[in-house]
């Protein structure tokens, strides 16, 4: 058998196939299949097929996050419909309102395991590869295919190996690395790729930077990203999922198309500007913009250690008056620590406004959008034009603590002169 | 002024609130004839009030007519949408002082149930109070309005008649 | 001739002695526009005087808290129409979108003083009274001609005093006492009165408490509200106005419209049902109606002793797994203090939701629309036809029935339920 | 068989966002998708575009969400198929699994110029200028994937495939 990539592996043995090497198509079954409120086109779509049950109650994930609570009847209608759709056909696991975003949820709840395939109707499902699985975004069409058939056609993807070395200098995070990739690699620099992440300074990450990573890729195109699963993987899981799982790493030999080294000490924070994500520079270039919001949240950047980051730069002092600070724990665990680690108290002492966990702003639709003319901050991962509101602000993307040094100071600031 | 209106009558119920008026979902909307397009809506039976109303219409309503919130839109939508008088037994305290305010006439009257059917043709003198009914040849009386209501009325509404009245100070060259 | 608390305020504000009926014009201590009303507030002005100055910019007020944060980018348009005007008309007295609902926020910060005439653009402005201030909603035009000239026409409302006999106990609370007074006066039971509560169940209610009751006065009709001050809460509006208060109260001899006396001996938990909000019932008599969505908060129950009774419901328990649960505290403030004395914990571990502070879903300007057929318990003040979703029933009660409910996931008395020991 | 329509032209990186804002997305019904289609890009391409018109576009068009809405906007607004530099992946795949066909042609954004007629031959790959008087040749799609549109999207795809199993 060919020497093969994780990518090739996993999608090998999961199309009943020996080997699947980059560029085949296979047919692959999938280990969870998730949607959040987009199941309901999904399941309209699935109605079609006239069947009257899914595949497998147990592997598919409906996970309500990206308008917490319905912020119009539309919106309402749309979550009932779900709702009495789970009810009907007996899914098994759905998380209603209440319980945050999909891509954060879906591991805590244990639906996420080393060496399997997750596909979700989101395009940063490509998160869950920081626990070693193949997992990647697909539109709602698929999605009710996959709900009916349990199967989906793919192109075994190319890989990329990224290899990051090195010590991360203070107040540089997962999130600097990945958007100074990005800006290297352009939006579509690993299109449709497999991005494999190795090197010292990805094993020294904790799992939820190495999710930052993963969820990011996605913005120069990947198709999925995996880090290896090691200790700290097993380590989280532990207690979350008791399925067993198989351990995939690549083949020494395995043919990467490129391969791509960063050396993480050298670099400092970055920020993506206006309108793309790959517009990356060095905060120094545009420290001084002045800001109307600062976000801090997203499946990108709404964990513990992201709040706890922020906390740190914002501790004791207060956002600017001229500067809405909104938070948004990324899910319902991570606010219950976040309270009981008294970051909420400091966020709130300083001006902020807590949101409940969800997408927020993020996509455009729920509380926290802009004016004409109005400049973001943000933790998240898109600052396309007008994603957030008025079709004439504008959202620069940063780290945690860029985007709270920056709320402190009104204007995009370097967290390491906070 | 004019101080007699001739038109046909909409009747409606108790407590129609501004809601129902005018729901809080179209309150985003600033363009008075766009809120004329959802006057009414939510009141049951004449969802469809904003595509049959006519200008020079009455509107007859019962007790407490137009409670609940602040919004202008309320009066305002049926302002546009070619409303001439509001006529009710009784009115919620915002509702009265916004229709004023936009020049909006109102009169008052106790003893307007069983007055008119909707669509009789009723006349009103917002001056006097006094309501006929054309079609069945009936007529009662309601409140006169008030002095200072009829000049803000008179005036156009209420920043008209302040102005004319040298209460606005700060009035500047404009930007 | 004696006067009443409104016509010594309005009087005392138009420079004449006023009676009910008088049209009068009177000066204004405090205008407030929100993010609902606000934008038109500023573009009216604009037009009226040419761009031209606000008559004291210490004495108005803007607040955030109809959809705060914005969720849609028109409101993100009229927020921002509200700070250029701010920055422009030199009004420092910006409460931005993480403060909460606008009345509790101005007072927290001290801005609402006995005796004074406050205007903005809220219908539910009245709940002031329950410090002894003339607060009163009005529509744009007003509140741009206020902003101009610093002063409006006002009707004098006549009065009417409403006697509270007897007493009641837990689980009934300030809210029951609430719904039953609703359900006496009717939807226009005090049409554009003036309302003065006496008893002791008064005198003994704490601030929250007159806040909810007084904020349904306007589901009555009620112009305004009064309560006789007590020292608790004439102490904490020193402090936090750092001015002396002086209470208004009425003369011997003023004239009542009428005397309406309501018996509360033994008050049972009350519940508004659809889809008015003087629909009111003994909370026993619908048990078991089965809600999708259970909300607690608004400018009638967003007060900290709102959240701690639902709290104390809530410990321990989860709530239903179909009902969507919504907290959502009024104000910053009582955001801090809950999430210091373990309330936000308590909350999240039952399953329940914390939003920020503001108006929630009691405006449908925020998030947690019911869908069609849907039906919710709120602590909210309106259960109109559509209010927080077409087709959606919607229940009005006290938090601590809210709270119950939720668990339940039905509408449970807590009465039957709860005793406090 | 060849098909003629008219060009509508726009850059690089076009993302779903401006095909198709986040604030529709609780728009199930394909018909209303279409009154957004390409909102926040270009305000005037629902005036503009006739029934069987194309899109040409730069590199990676459809980057961003998963949004299967862009795709289906696109199809519905009259769009009969789309050439661009290259597509992002998953609206490349939302395309076809909405039976919209699309062609990879490296060189169309130079060749083509907005408001041409061409002739495109989603099986051949062969676009024809007719108004700039230039051939390009595309890739097309492979033939699974093209049957997948042939049959007017994956779903009807899957019926067909599975009620001949």
């Amino acid at each position: 058998m060919p020497p093969m990539t994780i990518a090739e592996k996993i999608l090998a043995s999961h199309s009943g196939q020996g080997d699947a090497a980059a560029g085949r198509i296979v047919n692959v079954s999938p280990d969870i299949a998730m949607s959040h409120e987009n199941a309901g086109l999904v399941s309209k779509i699935f109605l079609e097929f006239g069947l009257d049950h899914v595949w497998d109650r147990e592997k598919i994930v409906i996970i309500f996050d990206h308008r917490v609570p319905a912020e119009s009847e539309k919106t309402a209608a749309g979550q009932k419909a779900v709702r009495e759709f789970v009810k009907k056909f007996g899914i098994k696991n759905f998380y209603d309102i209440n319980c945050g975003i999909c891509h954060q949820v879906m591991p805590e709840k244990g639906h996420v395991r080393p060496g399997e395939v997750i596909v979700g109707t989101d395009s940063h499902t490509t998160t869950h590869g920081a626990f070693g699985a193949f997992s990647t975004g697909i539109g709602a069409t698929e999605m009710a295919a996959v709900w009916a058939t349990g199967k989906l056609w793919m192109k075994v993807p190319d890989s990329f190996k990224i290899t990051i070395t090195g010590k991360l200098p203070e107040m540089v995070f997962a999130k600097d690395v990945i958007l100074h990739l990005i800006g290297e690699l352009g939006s579509d620099g690993a299109d449709y790729r497999s991005v494999e992440f190795y090197g010292d300074t990805v094993s020294g990450m904790s799992i939820p930077s190495r999710m930052v990573l993963c969820n990011l890729s996605m913005e120069m195109g990947a198709k999925n990203a995996i880090v290896p699963p090691d200790e700290k993987t097993f380590e989280w899981l532990k207690g979350r999922t008791d399925k067993s799982f198989s351990l995939v790493y690549a083949d020494p030999d395995a043919f990467y198309e490129r391969e791509i080294n960063v050396e993480a000490s050298g670099l400092v924070p970055q920020v993506a500007c206006p309108h793309a994500v790959d517009n990356v520079k060095p905060v120094g270039e545009v420290k001084g913009v002045k800001i109307n919001q600062a976000l801090l949240g997203s499946c990108t950047n709404g964990r513990i250690e992201d709040l706890e980051a922020a906390a740190r730069v914002i501790r004791g002092k207060t956002v600017h008056p001229g500067v809405r600070m909104l938070v948004i724990p990324a899910s319902r665990e991570v606010y219950l620590e976040a309270i009981q680690r008294g970051i909420l108290e400091t966020f709130v002492q300083a001006g902020a406004v807590i949101l409940n966990p969800g997408c927020g702003p993020c996509l455009g639709a729920h509380q926290g959008l802009m004016a004409e003319g109005e400049v973001c901050i943000s933790s998240t991962n898109r600052n396309f034009q007008g994603r957030m509101g008025s079709r004439n602000s504008s959202v620069y993307l940063a780290s945690p603590a860029t985007v709270a040094a920056s709320a402190v100071k009104g204007e995009i600031a370097d967290p390491r002169e906070i | 002024m004019e101080e007699v209106f001739r038109g046909r009558a909409w009747v409606v119920g108790d407590d129609i609130d501004t809601d129902q008026i005018y729901h809080g979902t179209y309150l985003p909307i600033t363009d008075p004839k766009e809120m004329a397009k959802h006057a009414m809506e939510y009141v049951p039976g004449i969802e469809d009030f904003a595509k049959k109303v006519e200008e020079g219409d009455l509107l007859l309503c019962g007790r407490n007519f137009g409670s609940g919130s602040s919004r202008e839109h309320a009066p305002m939508s049926l302002k546009y949408c070619g409303i001439k008088v509001v006529i009710a037994e009784s009115f919620a305290g915002i509702f009265y002082r916004n229709a004023v305010n936009i020049g909006l006439p109102l009169v008052e009257c106790e003893s307007l149930p069983g007055f008119a059917e909707p669509m009789d043709i009723v006349e009103v003198d917002i001056k006097t109070g006094l309501l006929k009914n054309i079609t069945k040849n009936t007529e009662i009386h309601g409140a006169p309005l008030p002095d200072l209501e009829m000049e803000i009325l008179e005036a156009g509404g209420l920043i008209p008649y302040m102005k004319s009245h040298g209460m606005f100070p700060g009035v500047g060259a404009g930007a | 001739m004696g006067k009443t608390i409104i016509e010594k305020i309005i009087g005392g504000h138009a420079g004449k002695e006023v009676s009910a009926g008088d049209r009068v014009w009177a000066n204004i201590d405090l205008a407030v526009i929100r993010d609902f009303g606000g934008p038109n507030v500023v573009l009216e002005f604009d037009e009226a005087t040419n761009k031209g100055k606000v008559w004291d910019p210490g004495k108005i007020a803007i607040t955030f808290d109809y959809q705060a944060p914005a969720k849609v980018a028109k409101v993100a348009e009229n927020q921002r129409i509200c700070r250029d005007f701010a920055i422009r008309q030199g009004i420092e007295n910006l409460f931005e979108v993480n403060c909460g609902v606008g009345q509790h926020t101005l007072l927290e910060h001290g801005m609402i003083l006995p005796g004074s005439i406050v205007v903005g653009t809220d219908s539910h402005m009245n709940l002031l009274g329950a410090v002894g201030c003339y607060a009163t909603g009005m529509g744009t035009t007003d509140i741009a001609a206020a902003f101009a000239a610093g002063r409006l026409w006002f009707r004098v409302p006549p009065s009417v005093k409403v006697i509270f006999e007897g007493g009641f106990t837990y689980p009934a609370t300030a809210k029951d006492l609430t719904l039953e007074f609703v359900r006496v006066m009717g939807a226009d039971g005090s049409l554009f009165r003036s309302v003065e509560f006496e008893g002791d169940m008064i005198d003994n209610l704490p601030l929250s408490g007159r806040l909810t009751l007084a904020s349904m006065v306007t589901e009555t009709s009620g112009e305004i509200s009064f309560f006789p001050l007590s020292g608790e809460i004439a102490a904490f509006l020193e402090k936090r106005s750092g001015r002396k208060i002086e209470p208004v109260i009425s003369d011997p001899g003023a004239v009542y419209e009428k005397e309406i006396v309501i018996n509360i001996e033994g008050l049972r938990p009350k519940i508004a049902c659809p889809h008015t909000p003087d629909n009111v019932k003994d909370v026993r008599e619908v048990e078991g109606v089965e809600v999708d969505e259970v909300f607690i908060g608004s400018c009638t129950n967003g007060s900290f002793e709102d959240l701690k009774a639902a709290a104390e419901v809530m410990k321990g328990k989860k709530v239903h797994p179909r009902v969507r649960t919504i907290v959502t505290p009024a104000t910053s403030e009582v955001a801090l203090k809950a999430l210091k004395d373990g309330l936000y914990e308590i909350f999240m571990e039952a399953g329940a939701m914390v939003t920020n502070p503001g108006c929630a879903l009691c405006t449908i300007g925020h998030p947690g629309i019911l869908g069609e057929r849907e039906v919710a318990v709120s602590t909210g003040n309106r259960n109109f036809i559509g209010k927080i979703g077409k087709g959606a029933e919607v229940y009005l009660a006290s938090p601590v029935t809210a709270a119950l409910t939720a668990i339940e996931g039905k509408i449970t008395d807590p009465a039957r339920v709860l005793s406090k020991v | 068989m060849p098909v003629r329509g008219f060009v509508h032209k726009y850059g690089d990186n076009i993302n779903t966002d401006v095909i198709y804002p986040g604030r529709y997305l609780n728009i199930f019904d394909p018909e209303e998708m279409a009154k957004h289609a390409m909102e926040d890009l270009d305000a005037d391409f629902l005036k503009k575009v006739k029934k069987g018109d194309f899109v040409v576009a730069g590199r990676n068009f459809g980057c961003g969400s998963s949004r299967e809405q862009a795709a289906t906007s696109l199809h519905v607004a009259g769009i009969a198929g789309i050439i661009a530099e290259s597509f992002a992946r998953i609206f490349y795949r939302n395309s076809i699994n909405q039976g919209l066909p699309i062609i990879i042609a490296k060189g169309v954004t130079e060749k083509v110029n907005d408001g041409d007629e061409i002739e495109v031959d989603f099986e051949t790959g062969k676009i024809k200028d007719i108004t700039g008087g230039v051939e390009i040749q595309g890739t097309p799609l492979p033939p699974f994937v093209l049957q997948i549109v042939q049959n007017g999207g994956l779903i009807p795809h899957l019926k067909k495939t599975l009620s001949g199993s």
